[in-house]
């Protein structure tokens, strides 16, 4: 049976992505914010998935505008990368495990979670840095397979944060119930506190980020509790992002170390963030390495 | 609608306020009045369209139902009408890419501010609100 | 508040609507179909709604073929009808409610059900035919305003009938609660037994399609007990198509009478069938007027 | 897999059995597989498309990623290979369309008969299994 081995939570603003790729990482602005990647890498690097399940939105790129799905899981043996109107990053193109994904869906489906199927599908910011955050030299191909989860997070009425952490729990379902010996790990991407428009542009909240950075591990209930109105008061119309790290928060379970996590202003117009959990239940528990969170 | 702050218009006790909401909602109802606008942004996605639009914006407006407000807006690159009309961040911000506009140049113009001086302050933290 | 009058389940078979555009009614292969149908339409057009909630699914026509959502609803002004490969009926293009689409979506996603929105939208025969059905001839114009509700039923996995059953429930707490003074009717389409392709063509299971019209008054729940592997064994590949008039049922709530059915074999290679339900715990009780179900 | 049906082959007793499956069931895997034939056939929905397809059925064939089998099967117009190599009948029956034929027809082709014996067959109340 399939494994889930650590969940990884962490934004994905594309100039986190530019960064990388226009190598300015060791830039004063963005020295930060990799320094702070850079112990959650080491590890991942030793704990090597053979899948990623990422939970990520579109943004107005393979989607075409008249079709919002609540939540899609795509189906493909390959997505391409995304041009998002500046040109294609260039970053290998995103190999998928099709049988894992319909393995998903059906489980899915069955569990009355009512998921659209995406058969071709180019992915864009959302899905690509995060997948940079975890491997930051690809090379010719990522170290993965990758199975997307997209979630609407942009138009009105976007899932409920409740929603989000159920359908996490039937992820996580799901994935243990997939009859292969694989190694899984599940990305919970966008966030933190972020507004791109309007008189509140800019908006960072720093007090709700750390308090999201906490209870994403210890109190993922209270997290679900909280209405999409105020997410969007609280983290800022683009804030709401943060619903799907509840996504794979529900599919890590409860047997789960914090081993690492990072926060950073800005990155873009956004504070980002990275928080990396192993699963400790079902496999060796693994000692947390340091947090800056309380620090 | 959704959000209290979302009805609310900006600061008004200055005349330099900047005339954004807010917060704005891109509801259904958004969606289908800024359409037009959004379609004209999506197509940015190929190259190809992204020169046919510099080479001549007009022409490029013309393939899409924009109404004239709208066409006026992209034209006049006016950031804060485009969004009041109906348009979405995440397709307008795609117009400001072809002109080689960064997302604080963007935060400046919602907020009143230039570019170095959103920049800047986001550097030091971002805005609180609340 | 808006009010549910009726619930109208019936078949959607293209060939139904060719036999009124082509004017065949009267010949004797379709005529005891529409025979079976007068006494419904005549009640029907002495009691009009303002909007038709018409649940149904496009058959490989306006939805394209690499996006499939387990549920969406159409949010438009305005529905072309579609040019399904050979030529658009010559029917009136389908008039929308866009306020009432967005209160049901976002009354639906607040309660768990993962809807997909559709922002453009063509409508094919699964839609335009059951209008038909209710209005034979319309003129210019339909004589209601419609919201579209799609089911995937076409590729597996379909929503379970239990699924259907619970989004129909939910989708009649979200229409009562639209603060507006107008009467909806509830379409469930599609159905009864058929298979289209493979060794089974042709297949027809009176059985069960009578054991089906009966239940879905009475027992429901016994119907959205069936997997459907059980609908596509029983009734046929296609005939899994009945999971949407448990979502017609499960909106009109307990209080219902029958005001009419028909059943009859063959409509092309379909067992078609109307069923026609007053809801009673809303407004004045209507006796029903004849059933042909159990002659 | 879905239906135990689903795996059995048609009627195997008579060599002029019909090579159909019992009852397709259209997966995921089945529309990765017949996507290309799938794409062919939704394309019928624009006239243009189907004039074109019928003046030069080859160079349309062209113009989508189907297999040498696939392309064989629709100029063939093997109606139970195609559905074997992954199509779904609400697609190939546009192809139907463009020739006039009927579901019906289609029928006797899945079933070993005639349009007419199929069509009688229907009308004396369709075939029973189980
Ligand atoms: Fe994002
Ligand atoms: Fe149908």
């Amino acid at each position: 049976m399939a494994e889930i081995i650590w969940g990884l939570a962490t934004s994905h603003v594309p100039s986190i992505g530019a960064a990388m790729d226009y190598g300015k990482t060791e830039d004063a602005y963005w020295k930060p914010l990799f320094e702070g990647y850079a112990p959650a890498r080491e590890w991942m690097a030793e704990h090597r998935p053979d899948v990623a399940v990422i939970i990520y939105n579109d943004h107005a790129n393979a989607i075409d505008l008249d079709v919002v799905p609540t939540f899609a899981i795509g189906t493909g043996e390959r997505f391409e990368v995304a041009d998002e109107g500046w040109g294609r990053r260039q970053v290998p193109p995103v190999i998928g495990h099709p049988p894992l994904s319909e393995h998903l869906i059906t489980r899915l489906v069955d569990d009355e979670f009512d998921i659209t199927m995406l058969h071709d599908l180019d992915v864009d910011h959302g899905l690509t840095v995060p997948l940079s955050v975890y491997c930051p030299q690809p090379g010719a191909s990522w170290p993965c397979r990758v199975v997307p989860l997209l979630v609407n997070v942009i138009q009105y009425p976007q899932p409920t944060a409740a929603r989000c952490l159920k359908l996490g729990e039937a992820l996580g379902r799901a994935i243990r119930s997939f009859p292969r010996d694989i190694k899984v790990a599940v990305f919970g991407t966008g966030g933190m506190s972020h507004q791109l428009a309007g008189a509140r542009a800019g908006l960072i909240n720093t007090r709700f980020d750390r308090m999201f950075l906490e209870k994403i591990e210890t109190d993922p209930t209270s997290l679900a509790a909280l209405s999409r109105e105020q997410y969007v008061d609280q983290a800022g119309s683009e804030g709401i992002e943060l619903i799907m790290w509840l996504v794979m928060r529900g599919a890590l379970g409860d047997g789960l170390t914090r081993i690492h996590d990072t926060y950073h202003v800005p990155a873009s117009n956004t504070a980002a963030a990275l928080a990396l959990f192993a699963v400790t239940d079902s496999g060796t528990p693994s000692a947390p390495m340091r947090s800056t969170l309380r620090r | 609608m959704a959000t209290p702050a979302a009805a609310e218009p900006g600061g008004s006790s200055s005349r330099d306020a900047p005339r954004a909401r807010d917060t704005y909602v891109f509801d259904i109802a958004e969606g289908r009045r800024g359409a037009a606008i959004n379609r004209l942004c999506a197509s940015f996605k190929d190259e190809h369209n992204r020169r046919d639009f510099l080479s001549d914006e007009e022409a490029y407006c013309g393939r899409f139902d924009l109404t004239d407000e709208q066409r006026r807006a992209i034209l006049d690159r006016d950031w804060v009408g485009m969004l009041d009309l109906g348009a979405s961040i995440f397709y307008t911000f795609k117009l400001a890419q072809v002109d080689k506009r960064s997302m604080q140049y963007l935060g400046g113009v919602f907020t009143g501010m230039t570019e170095e001086e959103f920049g800047s302050l986001m550097v030091s933290g971002g805005r609180r609100f609340g």
